[in-house]
Parts: C-alpha cells; sequence; structure tokens
C-alpha cells in the first residue's frame, strides 16, 4: 500500500485524471463517498419514517407521533434500539455465512447510488454505462439474502431463499428489456445522459415499459405485492428471521436502500431525473429530485396499502407469462419507431405507446383469468 | 432425470402471525407444496366445561363469553336458550327483540373480523382489517353502552337480558344501521373484485357439499357450499319467525364463496336490526326466575345460530343447582375438521387463505 | 321447522334392521347396545326417508356406574333429528366402534371425548389426546377425577 | 372474448384507500385526549358503600372466581357486620354478578380504567380500599341513579368528537 500510495496515486491523479476533477481523484472520490453514504442513511430514515406515517394515513390512523415534533425521531429512536439488541446467532448455524451475509447484500444495494445523478453532473462517477452498471450491480443484492436464508438453519428462512431467488431472476429479464426501450430512445447508457435526452419525460414515451419496469422493480425489492420472501403469514419474517441486533439492522437498512435505489432509477429513467423549473438556482434540481423519487416512493405505499399478496407460482407466472412477452413487444415496437420514424414528433409517440399500452394490457389481461388454471412455477 | 428430494416438517405456530391466536399446523412440505398437515391445539385449553360443572347455572354465563370472545353476545344467548329450555322458561317478547338485535350486531361484528383477518392471511397489510375494525368499533360501542364491557358482555340471562337498554341506544343503532351499509360497499368496492383477491381465493379450497355435510361443519361454512342450513330457519328459536330475511349460499365451496357469505349475511342482518327495531316491544326484560335455579331433573339442548355456526349447549341436570354436565357443540373445532383435506396438495399460502377462510376462534376450539 | 322424529318410529326401523340392537327408547331418545353403534350409525344414515348424514355433536356423560354416549343426528334434507345414546358398563377400559367412517366429523369430538373420558374409538385412524398433553393423568370430565 | 380483470378492480380498490387517507382518523390520541366511556362500565374496581350493607355475603356467593371474600359477625344488637370484605383484583373477571345479587345496592363496579400496578398484589383491596368515598367513581352498572349523573358515552357513530 505505501508504495501504491506514494507511487503510483500521484500518477494517476496528475496524469490520467487531473484535469476532470479538480480536487484530485481521491479526495473527490472519498468526500462524495461519505456523502453518498449520510445520504442514503439518512434518506432511508425518512423513508422508514415516511413510510410509517403515510401508510397509517391510509390505515385511517394516526402513525408514531410521540418522539420529537411529529414523531420524526422515531426512526432514530428505532435504530437506537435495534443496535442495542443482543445479537444472536443460532445454533447450528453457519456462522461466517451467517455474518457475511447482510454485509453482501447491503454493499450493492448502497453501490448503485454511485451512478446516479443527483443534479446536472451530479454524480459520484458519471459512467458511461451507467445503466448496464445498475442492472449488474443491484441483481447482487439478493446472493447476501440467500447467504442469510441458508445459513441461518431455519426452515422458514430456507423457505425465503429458496422464494427470493426464483422471482428475483426471473423478474431481471421483463426489468432489463424494459430499461433498453429507455436506452433507445436516449441513445445512451449513462444516467446522466439518459436525464439530459429527457424533453419530455419517458413515462409518456414508455407507458408500457414504465408500467414493466414499475412492477418488475417492486418484485425485485421484494414490496407488496411481491412480498413473498417475508410473507409474515406464511413464513413469518422470511430469510431474516434469525438476525438480530446490528445485524437486522443491516437487512433492514437494506430493504430500504434498494427502495430508495428503485425510486432514484424510476425518476430518472422514467420521470426526468433532476429536470425541472430550476428558476436559476444551483440547489433546486436536487429539489425536484428528490420529490420525484418521494412521489414514486409514494405510489409503492400506496400498492403496499392497497394489495393483498400473489402466491409464489402466481408470481413467477406474471413474470414470464405477462411482463415478459410485453417488454418484448415494448422493445419491438420502440425500436422500430426509433429506427423508422426518428423525426416524427415525440407526441405523436407518445399518443401511439399510450394507445398501445392499454390495448395490450387488455389484450394480456387473461393472466387474471382465474377459472382453474394452475399456474405451476 | 428426477432430483433426489425429501419432504421436510415445519411447523406453523403455536406462536405464528396468521394463526389466529395459539393453533399449530405441522406441514410436511415438498417444497412449497404441502404433502400433509396435522393441525395441533388445546394451548388454550381451560376445562370450561369442567369448570361449569362446578359452578351455578348463572355463574356460567360468564364463561360463555370466553368460548368465542369475538362473538360473545351469541354465545350468552345459546347458554341462555338451553337453560331456558331445560328449566322451561318463557322469555318476555322485549328481551327476546334485544336478544335478536344484539345476535345480529354480534354477527356483522364477527364477520367483519373474519373477513378482514382473511384479507390479512392472504397479505394485505392491514388495511381491510383496520377499515372493518372500524365498524367493529361502533358495534363494539353500543354493547358497552348496554352492559358495560367491550369483550366479555355477560348481558343475555337466563329468562332474558339483564338490563334494559339506556334512552340512547336505538338513535346510535339507528346512525349506525344507516350508515352501515355505505361502508360494506366500500369494502366490496376494495374487495369483491380486486384481480389479486380473485386469483387468490377462487378455486382454492373447494369443500364439495358432501363433504361439507359429511364433516359436520357449519354456518357460513356449510352455506358456502351450497347447503341453505340456517338454524334461524330450520328451528326459527327466539323470535326470528316474525323476521324476513334471506339465506344467502354459495354454489362451489371455495375460499372466495366463503368470504362472499360474510358479507351477504351482514346485509340480511342489516335487515333483520331494521325490523327488530320496528317490531321492539315495551314491557319486561326478564321472566320470574328464582334466584337459585334448579332446573329439573333432564336433558336438554339448546341450539342457537352463532356467527361461526351452529353454536349448541347439551345441558345434563340432576336437579340440583349445579350443571351434571355441559357440553358445548364448538362450530369452529368442527369447521376445522376439514381443514387437512382442502390443505393437502395445495401451497403454504393457499393453506393460510384457507385456514383464514374458515374462520375460527381459538377460545372456542380449545374451550 | 326442526321435525323431532319419535323415537318409537326409529326403533322399529332399527330393530327390524338389526334385532335386538335398542335397549329403550322415550321422547326423541333411542339408546341402542354399544355393540351395535357402527351397524346403527350406518344404517340411520344410509337409510331412504332417514338420511341422518349430518352428525350435529357427538359427547358423554359420565354417570358414575356406566357412560353415556350421545350422537345428535341430523338430517339436513328433511330437517329432521334424532338422539342416539349408547352405555358403556366398563369403567375400567371403555370400548366402543368409532363412527369416523361414517361421519368424519366425529374425528374431533371422539378424539375430545378418547381425551376428557378415557373411552377408546376402536377403528379411529388418529386416536390421541387433542387438548391434554400426552402424558397427563387421568381423564378430567370423569367425575371421579381429582387434580 | 370478453374483456375483465385488466386491473379494474385493483384501480377501484386504490380509489377506496386513497379516499380513507383523506379521512381524519379515527383513533385518538390516549392519555392527552380521553374519551367518555359508558355509564354502565364495569371497570376495574369495586366501590362499597357501607352505610347500606346488610353483610349479607350475596356478592362473595354470586361471584364466579371467588374474588369477594367475607367474614361476618354479629355485633352486640345481634345485627351482622362486615369484618373482612377483601377484593382481588387480579382474579376478578368483572362480570358484575355481585353488583346484581347485591339485594341493598350498596354495591358498585367503578368506571375507572386506569389502575395498573407494577404488583400483582397491589391489586388486593381490603374493605378499606373499596369504601365509597368522594373520590370513588361508581359507573351506572345496576344503578340507574349513577347511571344518571355521569357523563354520556362518546360514540365513534356520533363521527364529531373523535375528529378534533
Amino acid at each position: 500500500m505505501p508504495i501504491f500510495a506514494r507511487n503510483i496515486l500521484p500518477a494517476l491523479n496528475s496524469t490520467v485524471l487531473a484535469s476532470d476533477w479538480p480536487a484530485g481523484f481521491w479526495s473527490h472520490l472519498i468526500i462524495f463517498i461519505v456523502i453518498l453514504f449520510v445520504f442514503v442513511i439518512f434518506m432511508a430514515m425518512g423513508f422508514i419514517y415516511f413510510e410509517r406515517r403515510f401508510i397509517s394515513r391510509f390505515q385511517i390512523r394516526i402513525g408514531p407521533n410521540r418522539i420529537g415534533p411529529f414523531g420524526l425521531f422515531q426512526p432514530v429512536a428505532d435504530v437506537i434500539k435495534i443496535l442495542i439488541k443482543e445479537d444472536i446467532v443460532p445454533l447450528n448455524a453457519d456462522k461466517l455465512i451467517h455474518l457475511l451475509a447482510p454485509i453482501m447484500a447491503i454493499a450493492p444495494a448502497i453501490m448503485v447510488f454511485a451512478v446516479i445523478p443527483f443534479q446536472n453532473g451530479a454524480a459520484l462517477v458519471n459512467l458511461n454505462i451507467g445503466i448496464l452498471y445498475i442492472v449488474a450491480v443491484s441483481s447482487i443484492s439478493i446472493v447476501g439474502m440467500v447467504m442469510a436464508g441458508w445459513s441461518s438453519n431455519n426452515k422458514y428462512a430456507l423457505v425465503s431463499a429458496m422464494r427470493v431467488i426464483a422471482q428475483v431472476v426471473s423478474y431481471e429479464i421483463p426489468l432489463a428489456l424494459a430499461i433498453i426501450g429507455v436506452v433507445l430512445f436516449a441513445g445512451t447508457l449513462s444516467m446522466n445522459g439518459i436525464v439530459q435526452a429527457q424533453n419530455i419525460p419517458y413515462i409518456l414515451l414508455q407507458p408500457l415499459g414504465f408500467l414493466i419496469y414499475f412492477l418488475g422493480s417492486m418484485a425485485e425489492i421484494n414490496r407488496t405485492p411481491f412480498d413473498l420472501l417475508e410473507a409474515e403469514g406464511e413464513i413469518v419474517a422470511g430469510y431474516n428471521i434469525e438476525y438480530s441486533g446490528f445485524k437486522f439492522a443491516l437487512f433492514y437498512l437494506n430493504e430500504y436502500t434498494e427502495a430508495i435505489a428503485v425510486s432514484t432509477i424510476i425518476t430518472t429513467l422514467y420521470l426526468g431525473g433532476w429536470r425541472g423549473p430550476s428558476f436559476g438556482l444551483p440547489v433546486i434540481p436536487v429539489l425536484w429530485f428528490l420529490v420525484k423519487v418521494f412521489a414514486v416512493f409514494a405510489v409503492i405505499i400506496w400498492v403496499r396499502a392497497t394489495l393483498p399478496r400473489l402466491r409464489i407460482d402466481q408470481v413467477m407466472g406474471f413474470a414470464w407469462k405477462f411482463l415478459l412477452p410485453l417488454a418484448i413487444i415494448n422493445l419491438l415496437v420502440t425500436g422500430a419507431q426509433v429506427v423508422f420514424w426518428p423525426v416524427l414528433s415525440h407526441w405523436v409517440i407518445v399518443g401511439v405507446n399510450v394507445v398501445l399500452a392499454a390495448v395490450l394490457i387488455l389484450a394480456f389481461s387473461r393472466f387474471f383469468r382465474t377459472a382453474g388454471d394452475k399456474i405451476e412455477a | 432425470m428426477s432430483l433426489k428430494t425429501e419432504t421436510f416438517l415445519v411447523n406453523a405456530g403455536p406462536q405464528h402471525p396468521s394463526t389466529h391466536g395459539v393453533f399449530r399446523m405441522r406441514f410436511i412440505l415438498d417444497g412449497e407444496v404441502i404433502q400433509d398437515v396435522e393441525p395441533v391445539f388445546g394451548y388454550l385449553h381451560r376445562g370450561i366445561e369442567k369448570l361449569s360443572e362446578g359452578l351455578t347455572y348463572s355463574q356460567d354465563m360468564v364463561f360463555t363469553d370466553r368460548l368465542d370472545y369475538l362473538a360473545s353476545m351469541t354465545n350468552n344467548e345459546a347458554y341462555a336458550v338451553a337453560v331456558e329450555k331445560l328449566a322451561g322458561i318463557q322469555v318476555p317478547e322485549r328481551a327476546e327483540y334485544l336478544r335478536v338485535i344484539m345476535a345480529e350486531l354480534m354477527r356483522i361484528s364477527s364477520h367483519l373480523m373474519g373477513v378482514g383477518f382473511l384479507t390479512n392471511d392472504i397479505g394485505a397489510f392491514l388495511t381491510p382489517l383496520l377499515y372493518m375494525y372500524r365498524e367493529r368499533e361502533k358495534i363494539l360501542d353500543l354493547f358497552d353502552m348496554v352492559c358495560g364491557q367491550r369483550l366479555t358482555y355477560n348481558y343475555m340471562r337466563i329468562g332474558g337480558v339483564s338490563q334494559d337498554i339506556p334512552d340512547e341506544f336505538i338513535p346510535a343503532l339507528k346512525k349506525f344501521i344507516d350508515t352501515l351499509p355505505k361502508f360494506i360497499e366500500e369494502y366490496e368496492q376494495l374487495l369483491k373484485t380486486n384481480e389479486i383477491l380473485l386469483i387468490r381465493t377462487k378455486n382454492v379450497g373447494i369443500l364439495t357439499k358432501e363433504a361439507a355435510i359429511n364433516y359436520s361443519t357449519a354456518g357460513p361454512v356449510l352455506r358456502a357450499s351450497g347447503v341453505k342450513w340456517d338454524i334461524r330457519k330450520a328451528e326459527p328459536y327466539s323470535v326470528y319467525s316474525r323476521f324476513n330475511f334471506e339465506i344467502p349460499t354459495g354454489t362451489k365451496g371455495d375460499v372466495y364463496d366463503r368470504y362472499r357469505i360474510k358479507i351477504e349475511e351482514m346485509l340480511q342482518s342489516i335487515e333483520i336490526i331494521k325490523q327488530a327495531m320496528a317490531q321492539l316491544p315495551q314491557g319486561d326484560i326478564m321472566a320470574k326466575v328464582p334466584r337459585v335455579l334448579r332446573p329439573p331433573k333432564g336433558e336438554a339442548y339448546g341450539r342457537i345460530e352463532g356467527p361461526k355456526g351452529e353454536l349448541g349447549f347439551y345441558l345434563v341436570s340432576d336437579g340440583a343447582t349445579n350443571p351434571y354436565r355441559l357440553h358445548i357443540r364448538p362450530p369452529s373445532l368442527l369447521n376445522l375438521s376439514p381443514l387437512r383435506e382442502l390443505a393437502i396438495g395445495v401451497k403454504i399460502a393457499d393453506a393460510m387463505a384457507i385456514f383464514g377462510s374458515i374462520d375460527i376462534c381459538m377460545g372456542e376450539v380449545d374451550r | 321447522m326442526t321435525v323431532e322424529l319419535q323415537a318409537a318410529e326409529i326403533v322399529t326401523k332399527l330393530e327390524a334392521a338389526l334385532p335386538g340392537s335398542t335397549v329403550e327408547s322415550g321422547g326423541n331418545t333411542v339408546v341402542i347396545k354399544d355393540e351395535f353403534v357402527l351397524k346403527a350409525a350406518a344404517f340411520l344414515k344410509n337409510t331412504a326417508g332417514l338420511d341422518f348424514n349430518y352428525l350435529n355433536f357427538l359427547t358423554a356423560t359420565d354417570y358414575t356406574t356406566y357412560f353415556e354416549l350421545v350422537y345428535d343426528l341430523v338430517s339436513l334434507e328433511h330437517n329432521h333429528k334424532i338422539v342416539l345414546k349408547t352405555r358403556l358398563n366398563n369403567r375400567e377400559k371403555p370400548e366402543l366402534a368409532s363412527v369416523f367412517n361414517v361421519w368424519q366429523g366425529a374425528d374431533f369430538q371422539e378424539r375430545e371425548i378418547f381425551d376428557l373420558f378415557g373411552i377408546t374409538f376402536t377403528g379411529h385412524p388418529n386416536l390421541k389426546r387433542i387438548f391434554l398433553w400426552e402424558g397427563f393423568q387421568g381423564y378430567p370430565l370423569r367425575k371421579d377425577f381429582k387434580q | 372474448m370478453k374483456l375483465n380483470n385488466y386491473g379494474e378492480g385493483i384501480a377501484k380498490g386504490m380509489v377506496v384507500t386513497m379516499k380513507n387517507a383523506i379521512r381524519a382518523p379515527i383513533t385518538t390520541q390516549y392519555p392527552e385526549k380521553q374519551l367518555h366511556i359508558s355509564r354502565r362500565t364495569r371497570g376495574n374496581q369495586l366501590v362499597w358503600d357501607k352505610e347500606r350493607c346488610i353483610a349479607c355475603s350475596m356478592c362473595a356467593r354470586a361471584c364466579p372466581v371467588g374474588c369477594i371474600t367475607m367474614a361476618t359477625s354479629r355485633d352486640e344488637n345481634k345485627k351482622l357486620k362486615v369484618d373482612k370484605m377483601d377484593y382481588d383484583a387480579g382474579v376478578c373477571i368483572f362480570c358484575g354478578l355481585c353488583v346484581e345479587a347485591c339485594p341493598q345496592k350498596c354495591l358498585y363496579m367503578a368506571s375507572e380504567y386506569e389502575k395498573s400496578v407494577y404488583s400483582r398484589n397491589k391489586l388486593n383491596f381490603t374493605k378499606e380500599d373499596i369504601l365509597m368515598t368522594e373520590k370513588s367513581k361508581p359507573s351506572g352498572y345496576y344503578s340507574p341513579e349513577n347511571e344518571a349523573k355521569l357523563p354520556k358515552q362518546t360514540l365513534l357513530v356520533d363521527g364529531k368528537t373523535w375528529d378534533k
């Protein structure tokens, strides 16, 4: 390390990156990583608070309002409480994997934020393959969950781990296909580039793609109606049933980090990211970004407050029989539009795509047919 | 190619989020599919039948509150009906009408809980349940007003009811009955056509008509399977013969039918309460019953239609102040008997839906 | 309205099919000999016109010298009912044929009687204690049970 | 082909939940806001009017769980008097049968519900503890004169009182 630091780092700094990074590569990196971590943790606490308050409104309750003004410090109290709990490892657990699992789960979820543009160019790294990086990294999280499920030596956890593997792997495919539609329109894989290309939000240009991505990502982060892996009515708490204390806190944080990640990705891909009337002030785009993120999360909460849970075979069937064909059709249509009518006004395409989405959903609604169909996973 | 697999045993309960109390199911699972299930209970066994033998007839009333604690009023009524049959007591008109009003309110409340917990079991995060709690709370308010408790009412007495209703009861009841259909309509919008609810409940856990009869199921479970059997019509007790109401029946006997039956029955109960309110006579609320009741030697079986099915008390008297034998026909326990047959071959999630749709109360199962 | 069938009517039919099975009768109650329970149950269920397809409840009473088993039978079709009773005089080792194969609703109720009265039902597929734990001493609903 | 089940039911349900989200919550903040409970509440305490009591022990005999222990003796005028009247609120099931049994109507349930204690033996009350004083709040259970004195019950059906 000393040799590396003394010789190679300055070389890197001065030669390769000096021009791009005004404060020097490493200081830039460290500062921004710290900012990101703080951002993620604060956002997670904000999300926890927001979810609890908002869902209680749907359930005609008040929600946590005791600690601090409007109960704002409730998440802080929860964190303190959870951290001072005893860390219990089951006797027959695979101790090493049991320890590594939460770290394995949370690291990729935080890594996603490296390429999220909070403002024009304000990302940790403006990768030119940003979206590809996200797709690659975000699916590593499930390895942690599977490790947790396996190492806990608990049958509920094992069932949950099996469910999460089947579910997340299936939903990766329609998810990626839906993203390609956006990429085709934007003509770039860079997250910042995609935002810059959105003169009208892609939710209008890609209504079907948005729907597929939204549903798929809800399955990916295991929210209702796809929250099979922690279906408390069936397998109690799922993969993290044998976790307590700090390790459980990491899983809990992971759950919300993934929710934030998905909300930010949806905001970036479909809702125009940081774009919005800025009135010439430098902070406004970040605010726009946050408002959109919370709006997306509000919809997710709304869905959670309303819907029951699907069964495992129905979840799998939904991915393969409903989302995947739709995603492929969407991709073909988008490709055709980009290749054959590149000069056509965007608003015409918006109209065509909205109508097409409605027709396709109606046509595929036979999936919800209830007469005696046994969909085997 | 075949993989070598093996089944494994999973315990759901006694502490499990969707067992409605301390109930345990031992699943033998092949992956997600249930190969065998054995219901295990007795965790809440308090020996009420034995305890009752040691106390007087009027004191036993308080134990019936603790049977099905979501429907204490009807338990009270069933016991009172049985003892009255044994001792040959004629109940005054007004008391009968009050009993009908209370029993139907209790039925609405119990069915609200049944539907709410069913949606909870199939994964709706508390929302429909909490909406239904709201309506149940209004009913509990009314009960509280009449008898001073929210859960263990101890309202019915042998030969009548304990206290007359206060003046503000009827206006409050009217208000509640008028607004309830609106809220039920809201639940219908929330649940009736919800696609996810449909695919989770339709064609799941089909209990055929023959099986339902053979397994001695009762109440909504039996009616959902298409058997038109309701004690209120089959053997009208109290003043039920004076009211116009329908007995809703299902066609298939799946989870969805069991859910629909409960909603339909609530609407019928509203009709009964409206008629009972209109006909409510003035007069006594208690028959002349000796302070220490000594029914003649003999036995009697009194039954009513409880929210969960036929609830009956089989009493044997040897002429003393205590019952010689008191047996409870628990609808919850008997409705559980088809559980094993229904659950074999389905996935865990469906088993929970089936279990939720049977709508049991552990206080009554274990007694 | 549920019709309570007169016992005399049932007794004649039972005696015709199973001679010597009934002990006494009165009101809506027929008392039969314990060895005829299974046959009488099958007869009552499968005979046209009777069709007692619904076992309403099944319970037992301890009369200190003998146990009395009560089968409350209902026909949902004809809406009539009858009470079938049988008596067991053997207190040490009471045994009775299970009616599980006639009415499956008897499953839990027979287990309950086994648990609380100690009456063994031969032919029951899963006869074990239902409420109390294995190894509990005594049968609580017997009158001579002392804690 | 009949087009159904395309998500219409889900959308309807979402509208219902949103409609409820705009409504006022029905829960109340308990210690700050206290609702009027039923006038006939069978609260967790007994109130005993010593003056009217004839020491007949009917209450103790009516109790199904035996939480009232009474000991009586004759005084010099051959009148019964209460020596001991212990009431164990930890065993009590608040059925109200004792109140009903009292021929003199000198025993009341209390309309109190904030009686939690840290130790179970603090729930054993002697006759001095349950004695009727100015502070005790007898409820209207089986006692119409008390019922008339108590404030009217807050009802969820009425709505308004819960919203404020």
